[in-house]
């Protein structure tokens, strides 16, 4: 299933991994996906699926929550990444935004920002630059840049946190439901980001997101999770066209989009695996 | 064996102070066990138990030892003094709280199991109070003392003392607390700075000591007309303070310095044998004296019950009787190796507190040495007297305890 | 009349003093704070265990002898030589950081993105664990610290007799500040321009406010929370040193050098745990509030001596006064408003 | 049609008189202005939608509404009265439940514990009762565990139910925090974006949920959500704002064919 | 698979609600109880109660009480040791006023009397919050033994200062002065220790304990919800006073018998009771029982397995011993952040699972 349908050459592999939480609840149970440079690849998958832990344990997080790798490995660049820091991880390149946006309650927006430029060596003007670019996606945050991010409002958080890893000029990043909580065009706008940075400075992305219209739209290839486990995965334009992902992810039935207020039984889920 | 456990605190707060007398106490032992074979041909053992100077912890060493046949205790706390109070008495194994604890218990008609002989912390203040009044004359009307204490029931025990004292010779008496343990007593110094008392007298304990002679030197009080209870004058306490600390006094029931044919044989058995208790770089500092001495006391207590009773393996019952039948006398100190040590006294059933003969030592800073200045001296037995009955007197009405000595 | 006033003000500046020594104190816990969102209990015992290390250093004492002594039973205590002050010091500012790395490694390394009351439980270990083996290393005497630059110039102690004079000359009656109070003032003014200076203006002070906020947010930035935690505690022991020589300077260098953590606490919680002006302004207040109301109402001297307490006000009274301001500013005068939003 | 009389949706729903109205509310933070002269109604029986751009203003508006934030200006009526200031609790005791934006679950408590939180207006055996565990205080508990694990049911999260829910995915803590808010029975509901992070079928479920409750016990609902195809499809009626201000006001349809709101939120028009 | 959970099926929500829902744990808890009231008093000796089984009891209460505020409430005090001495000398007052009074009602009226002054501290606690709370808790630590050290009155103006219990018996029996036995001051403490678990498991498994958590996990949301922070608060620091009170009366008139206020009940004590709750597990009765009993029992055990055993310098020994206590703590915290508790229901999961990793 590894070398299905990409190309180029894989970025990040991650090969079966199994993850533990506090030593007893199993979580992932072998998930297998790869990366390619330069691509933009989606996970997607139901709530409680493992896409976050997925990520987690590629940026090596999974730690500070109890949470193990147990089996399998996962090489970026062809390298064992898993005994590197999380920050090591960074400096190498590859950064994480996490989900639910954790931003720094008592620094301001822009210190927020400014700690995403904290591996950066590269000189005090090449970040101010970085900064005013960043403003210039979210003007919101320009607005805003004095006030502490505690106080700042959902959306405003996401932001943040979306700015504060583009800070790090990273060569990868794994975004964690980037559109979560924010207006609908500026959902359009942050895939938008995603893929001008991809196609301009060939930065790698593997998203987890919620909202498959959106991330099938914009991604390259997709993987699908449930229960642990990838169930599914293939080009973002075969997914779109398969009739289950049409159905369960994307809300279509045969004739087109149905209302919310017409869904009169709950679904059966899972159908893939029990 | 005859076992003479020794609660000692060699951790916490106050290790300083309770290094020293255990460090005493264990080697006096040993110099019996290793030079005369023991007491009356009887082996000693000294458990040694850590109280940490805490309660609870003392109340664990207590019972921990108690079933190894313990003969006395001697549990260099006030807090823990006031705890074994009933559960010796009820245990039947008697105490012996040298210059500290219960002073009342000087009644032994109320506290049949309680011993401070020779002298307790009445006997202290009126000690220091006498010798005022002898170095002034016989007379320290209007004078004013100062009363730097540790603000918990020992360091308040001088005051009712000191106020009785007070009514009848006339001088000015200022009390200054001072809360555990005691680092920052600048309001206090400044206080007296300010209100420049003829003398200041001390109950301190622990860190507190230090500080308040570094502060005393700091606003340049006199030291001569400084004086503090025995446990405010061992050499850890005015070394901190340097020359500064000069001339400092301190109360006393016994003697200091290393000049006693004793010392001579604890070298020999004890520290050159390589049993010391400790390092073995205590030996004759004021502390280490006093663990000395209230272990010859136990030991010549233990041969007046070994006398008593005939027999040379004792019970703790015979060894209340014993120390309640204790004379210690100028010949047997002197026999002892320790002429002069000590004052020589005798306890009663009525007198579990000895005669409380207080002297005064003084630092000598460039020698660092104390020497003794004034021998000792009795002390005021009426004022005394009347507060032991009272207190005692409370006690036993209180706990329904009927007369020991009838 | 005016005597009394001059005695007040004495009484204050009096104040002042201690209160730049509790700051000295405090100073180490807010880094932490700042930095980790640690509440430090073992800050006291750093204290006390830098100073001891100050102290052997300099004696040539064998660290551990009693340890040695009772396994192999052997009698050695000293090397027999004396080390420099400021040699001493430096040995002692590289056992800081030892311990700031053996710290990071073997405990908070562990406990990364725990909430907060179970980092403040490692540091309650790590008191425990310190204090034991502070005293086994350098044996739990009281030590006497000589703190001296060069021959003769050592940290001074005792009135200043010059201000004293001054006054004298003044007022007719003397004025009582203590040297090491001074020189405690210096070093801490200095110390809190440094550390200010380094949390406000460098990437890694902002690098450390991030990390009190949320850790795994920090690490996925890629701050290296092993750093940071390594240097912070460094300064925090360095801080902890110059505490504990003060403190030890005054009192001698024994276990109860610890407890002045326990005369920090209302400072820090005044000033707020995260302001490094705070613990300086903190503790001037706290100072002069205790003594000014020990002198007035602790032993009556004030108002015709309408209150009087007895005395022995002191400790509670800091706490009372920190309370006071802390139902007025819930975060401490300084501290970092408390963001509550839903 | 006048805010006084109820009226019936085409797909039969009754909608009564209004029971909550905001009047000229302002709201600012030092120098931020996040709620500008704000008034709108909500009626009896209506899911009532509030939509706009991030940092709009929306969530301040129902905390506003919880008691949560005071406004500078303006008044809440409730109930065809003024509300005099109230502390949030007393707030909630007049039956208004919510969720909230950043999930604000009891993180120590299991998910049980959780939605049983949400039945303190129903629980209120005194605590001598409770100690011994005798009387009222063991009916009580009983009672309302039964209530609330039909609405567990009905949330099918019945599987979880005693797990603590800070392990849980995002998604379903979600649903616990709804469950919680559900709990209460609550005259006014409010949700602060309740289905940001699910997928498409999660979102259909999360609908399911707020239709039934507000069918079955006539719940009124306000709602903020950023997916407009749940917006249009459930609201009666919505709300627009932005920096503050109310740009629109009106049905689904109406709302989507207004350029301000095509403007500044939602980009194109919707379909 | 020793232990086991499947197959035991509830048919209805008041069995669900049982304290040990699971058969195998309803068992272990009777019969410890069992061994506790029926076999360990028969083979008691003075320093088992003394040394170990008072302690232990006595600082199980006050853990317990603690938890109800931090564990339970959030709310930090470390005024324990001020509380303490509230119900201690409540107690003697007591004792001392009304001799006829049974000791038994002395006891629970002192944890009365220390719930009250618990609620007037714990005020601050509507505005103050977190680390900062501990500086209200803290004033409280200080003025209250200030204020039984200064005011004679409370020590019945005693030379000392210090309160001796005098001797009080519950149905003739000694319980506490001189001549106690040691089973009967292990049952009268018993009694309290079972009673206290009992009522606070009620407290904290209904609404009144949901509040509290809610209060302690999100203040803000809790209140939005509809708690009343005054309420839940106060009602916290009212029945955690009571619970501390009462432990305070029995460690004054029962395990030491004379206290001395700055020396037993000083603002180490206060630090010793959170460090029980924190370690044994915050928010858990069981994790109170542990708690107590590492912190009580590890130190005896070294210091025996030390002196005893091997023979060391005591001074090495209590060095040593505080080296492993704060190891051991530290290296708990490592294994499982939340406590003895939570390790242990991490056991009990993997026993569940054993032999299967998961
Ligand atoms: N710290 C943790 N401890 C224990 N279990 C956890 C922990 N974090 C996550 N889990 C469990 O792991 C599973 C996968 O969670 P994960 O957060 O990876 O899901 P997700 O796909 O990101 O879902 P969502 O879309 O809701 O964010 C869930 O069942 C969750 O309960
Ligand atoms: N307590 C506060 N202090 C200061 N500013 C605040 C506070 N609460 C909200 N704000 C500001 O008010 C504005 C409105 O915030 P609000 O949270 O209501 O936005 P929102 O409409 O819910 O946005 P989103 O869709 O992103 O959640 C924002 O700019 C926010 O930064
Ligand atoms: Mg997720
Ligand atoms: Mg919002």
């Amino acid at each position: 299933m590894l070398d299905a349908g990409h190309t180029d050459e894989a970025l990040l592999e991650v090969n079966n991994i199994e993850v533990i939480y506090n030593h007893v609840i199993l979580v992932l149970k072998g998930v297998s996906l790869s990366v390619p440079k330069g691509g933009i690849t989606a996970l997607l998958g139901g709530n409680g699926a493992g896409k976050t832990t997925t990520l987690k344990a590629i940026s090596n997080l999974l730690r500070s929550e109890r949470g193990d790798v147990t089996k399998g490995s996962i090489e970026y660049r062809g390298n064992n990444i898993q005994d590197l820091d999380p920050a090591d991880l960074v400096k190498n390149g590859v950064i994480q935004v996490m989900e639910g946006r954790h931003c720094f309650e008592h620094l301001t927006v822009e210190e927020n920002l400014l700690t995403g430029a904290y591996t950066r060596t590269d000189g005090k003007a090449n970040i101010q630059a970085d900064l005013e670019k960043v403003y210039a996606y979210f003007p919101r945050l320009k607005e805003r840049r004095k006030s502490q991010a505690g106080y700042t409002s959902g959306g405003e958080q996401q932001m943040v946190a979306m700015g504060r890893g583009l800070m790090s000029k990273p060569e990868m990043i794994l975004l964690d439901e980037p559109s979560m909580g924010l207006a609908p065009q500026l959902v359009e706008e942050i895939f938008t980001i995603v893929k001008n940075l991809n196609e301009q400075e060939g930065v790698t992305f593997l998203l987890a997101e919620q909202n498959t219209n959106v991330a099938l739209r914009f991604a390259n290839y997709g993987y699908i999770l449930e229960s642990g486990r990838v169930v599914m995965d293939g080009p973002a334009d075969e997914l779109r066209e398969n009739p289950d992902v049409k159905e369960f992810y994307l809300g279509m039935s045969d004739e087109g989009r149905k209302s919310f207020r017409d869904v009169r039984s709950y679904r059966r889920r899972k159908r893939w695996l029990s | 064996d005859l076992v003479f456990p020794s609660l000692s605190y060699r951790t916490g707060p106050y290790a300083a102070g309770g290094i020293p007398f255990a460090d005493g106490y264990t080697d006096y032992f040993t110099l019996l066990n290793e030079r005369d074979g023991g007491i009356g041909g009887v082996k000693v053992s000294v458990p040694e138990c850590e109280t940490g100077y805490n309660t609870e912890k003392g109340v664990e060493c207590y019972e921990s030892t108690k079933g190894e046949g313990a003969l006395v205790y001697q549990p260099l706390s006030t807090g823990i003094t006031y705890q074994l109070i009933p559960k010796t008495t009820a245990d039947d194994i008697p105490m012996h709280t040298m210059g500290y604890g219960r002073t009342s218990a000087a009644n032994g008609d109320v506290f049949s199991h309680t011993f401070n002989y020779p002298g307790s912390y009445w006997n202290g203040a009126s000690g220091g109070v006498n010798y005022l009044l002898e170095t002034n004359g016989g007379d320290i009307s209007g004078k004013k003392i100062a009363l730097v204490y540790h603000n918990s029931a020992y360091g308040k025990e001088p005051i009712r003392t000191l106020e009785e004292l007070q009514k009848k010779h006339g001088f000015e008496l200022s009390l200054l607390p001072v809360d555990h343990p005691g680092q920052e007593q600048k309001s206090q110094w400044l206080q007296i700075r300010r209100e420049k008392p003829d003398y200041v007298m001390m109950w301190g304990w622990g860190v507190m000591n230090q500080v308040a002679i570094q502060e005393a030197a700091n606003i340049r009080f006199p030291m001569e007309n400084f004086i503090g209870i025995w446990w405010s004058g061992a050499e850890h306490d005015v070394l901190p303070a340097g020359d500064k600390a000069n001339g400092y006094k301190a109360l006393t029931f016994h003697n200091v310095g290393r000049d006693f044919p004793v010392f001579a044989d604890i070298q020999k058995y004890v520290v050159d044998a390589g049993k010391a208790a400790g390092a073995g770089d205590q030996v004759g500092n004021v502390l280490y004296n006093r663990g000395l001495y209230a272990a010859m006391l136990a030991a010549e207590a233990a041969k007046t019950a070994q006398e008593i009773h005939g027999t040379k393996d004792i019970t703790a019952s015979m060894m209340r009787d014993g120390m309640e039948a204790l004379e210690i006398t100028e010949e047997k100190m002197a026999a002892l190796g320790m002429p002069n040590f000590g004052p020589s006294f005798s306890v009663s059933c009525e007198n579990h507190g000895g005669p409380g003969l207080v002297g005064v030592t003084q630092w000598d800073a460039s020698s660092k040495t104390w020497s003794l200045i004034s021998d000792f001296k009795a002390t005021d037995i009426d004022v005394i007297g009347a507060l032991i009955a009272e207190d005692s007197g409370a006690y036993a009405s209180e706990n329904n305890i009927a007369s020991n000595c009838n | 009349m005016s005597e009394q006033i001059v005695y007040a003000l004495e009484v204050f500046a009096n104040g002042l003093m201690s209160g730049v020594l509790y700051a000295l104190v405090a100073l180490g816990f807010v880094l932490i704070y700042k930095a980790s969102g640690i509440f430090n209990f073992a800050q006291g015992v750093m204290a006390l265990f830098a100073a001891m290390t100050l102290v052997g250093i300099q004696n040539g004492q064998v660290p551990f002898a009693h340890l040695i002594n009772a396994v192999l039973g052997t009698h050695i205590h000293h090397f027999g030589w004396h080390i420099h002050s400021v040699l001493a010091l430096i040995f002692t500012v590289g056992v800081m950081i030892l311990l700031a790395v053996a710290i990071q490694r073997f405990v908070f390394r562990h406990l990364v993105g725990q909430e907060p009351i179970i980092l403040f439980m490692a540091t309650i270990g790590l008191a425990y664990f310190l204090e034991g083996f502070s005293d086994l290393m350098w044996n739990s005497e009281i030590k006497t610290l000589k703190f001296c630059v060069a021959e003769g110039t050592c940290l001074p102690q005792g009135m200043n007799m010059a201000i004293d004079e001054a006054a004298y000359n003044a007022f007719g009656t003397g004025f009582f500040i203590d040297n090491l109070d001074i020189s405690a003032a210096i070093v801490a003014v200095m110390l809190v321009i440094a550390l200010v200076a380094f949390s406000q203006y460098t990437k890694q002070g902002r690098a450390m406010r991030a990390v009190a906020d949320d850790h795994q947010a920090a690490l996925s930035v890629g701050i290296s929370l092993n750093f940071i935690w390594i240097l912070v505690w460094s300064v925090a022991g360095f801080v902890a040193l110059v505490a504990g020589i003060m403190w030890g300077a005054k009192s001698g260098v024994q276990f109860s050098l610890s407890l002045i953590a326990l005369k920090a606490l209302p400072v820090l919680m005044l000033g707020g745990f995260t302001s490094i002006p705070g613990a300086i302004v903190g503790g001037l207040i706290i100072g002069v509030g205790e003594k000014m109301f020990e002198y007035c109402f602790g032993t009556g001297q004030c108002f015709g001596g309408i209150i009087n307490l007895g005395g022995a006000t002191e400790n509670w009274f800091a706490y009372v006064l920190a309370l006071v301001f802390l139902v007025f500013r819930p975060q401490g005068l300084f501290g970092e408003k408390i963001i509550e939003r839903v | 049609m006048s805010t006084q009389e109820s009226y019936v949706t085409e797909d039969g729903r009754t909608i009564g008189p209004t029971v909550m109205e905001m009047k000229n509310i302002t709201l600012r933070f030092g120098g931020v202005k996040a709620i500008t002269d704000i008034s709108f109604d909500i009626r009896e029986g209506e899911i009532r939608a509030i939509i706009g751009p991030n940092g709009a203003g929306k969530s301040s508006m129902l905390n506003v509404i919880s008691g949560f934030y005071v406004p500078q200006e303006g008044e809440v009526w409730y109930k065809g009265k003024k509300r005099p200031p109230m502390k949030p609790y007393q707030v909630a005791e007049q039956g208004i439940a919510r969720t909230f934006q950043n999930i604000a679950l009891f993180e120590g408590m299991t998910v049980l514990d959780n939605v049983m939180t949400g039945r303190i207006r129903q629980m209120n055996a005194g605590l001598l009762s409770q100690a011994i565990w005798k009387g009222k205080a063991e009916k009580e508990e009983i009672a309302n565990r039964e209530a609330v694990e039909k609405i567990i049911d009905f949330l099918e999260i019945q599987a979880i139910r005693k797990t603590p829910v800070g392990r849980l995915p995002y998604g379903l803590k979600k649903r616990v925090e709804l469950a919680r808010a559900l709990a209460a029975e609550p005259s006014i509901l409010l949700l602060d974006e309740p289905m940001a992070g699910m997928n498409v079928e999660e979102k259909e479920d999360m609908s399911r949920f707020i239709l039934d409750m507000n069918d079955e016990f006539g719940t009124t609902i306000a709602l903020i959500e950023h997916d407009m195809g749940v917006v249009m499809d459930l609201s009666d009626r919505v709300v627009v704002m932005d920096y503050g201000k109310k740009i629109g006001d009106g049905t689904p349809d109406e709302v989507r064919s207004n350029q301000a709101v095509i403007d500044a939120y939602l980009g194109v028009a919707h379909d | 698979m020793f232990y086991r959970e499947a197959g035991d099926f509830k048919t209805s929500y008041s069995k669900d609600n049982q304290t040990f829902p699971i058969k195998i744990d309803r068992v272990g808890y009777y019969l410890v109880l069992l061994v506790a009231f029926l076999v360990v008093p028969f083979m008691l000796n003075d320093y088992w109660v003394n040394a170990i089984f008072l302690p232990f009891l006595i600082y199980s209460i006050a853990a317990i009480g603690l938890n109800i505020l931090v564990g339970y409430c959030g709310q930090v005090s470390l005024g324990t040791g001020g509380f303490m001495a509230v119900g201690a000398y409540a107690c003697y007052k007591l004792m001392t006023t009304f001799p006829d009074i049974n000791i038994f009602f002395h006891v629970i009226i002192a944890g009365g009397i220390t719930g009250l002054v618990c609620v007037v501290f714990g005020l601050p606690s509507l505005r103050i919050k977190g680390f900062y709370l501990a500086v209200a808790t803290l004033a409280a630590q200080f003025f209250l033994v200030w204020l039984f050290n200064r005011v004679p009155w409370f020590y019945n103006y005693s030379a000392s200062g210090q309160i001796n219990a005098p001797e009080r018996t519950v149905f003739g029996i000694e319980v506490t002065g001189a001549n106690t036995e040691a089973w009967a001051t292990y049952l009268f403490c018993l009694v309290f220790v079972v009673a206290s678990a009992w009522i606070a498991r009620n407290l904290t498994r209904g609404m009144t304990g949901r509040k509290w958590m809610a209060i302690r996990d999100m203040d803000i949301a809790a209140e939005i919800i509809g708690v009343n922070p005054l309420k839940a608060k106060i009602s916290a620091f009212a029945v955690s006073g009571f619970f501390v009170g009462i432990s305070g009366a029995l460690f004054f008139a029962v395990y030491l018998g004379a206290v001395e206020v700055g020396e037993a009940f000083g603002i180490t004590k206060s630090f010793l009771v959170l460090f029980m709750i924190i370690i044994g597990g915050l928010g858990s009765i069981f994790g109170s029982f542990a708690g107590a009993a590492f912190l009580v029992l590890l130190p005896v055990v070294l210091k025996v397995v030390g002196v005893d055993m091997l023979g060391w310098p005591t001074d090495m020994v209590a060095h040593l011993q505080l080296v492993i206590v704060g190891g051991l703590i530290i290296l708990f915290l490592i294994l499982e952040p939340h406590g003895l508790a939570q390790l242990w229901r991490v056991t009990k999961q993997k026993l569940r699972l054993w032999p299967f990793p998961h």
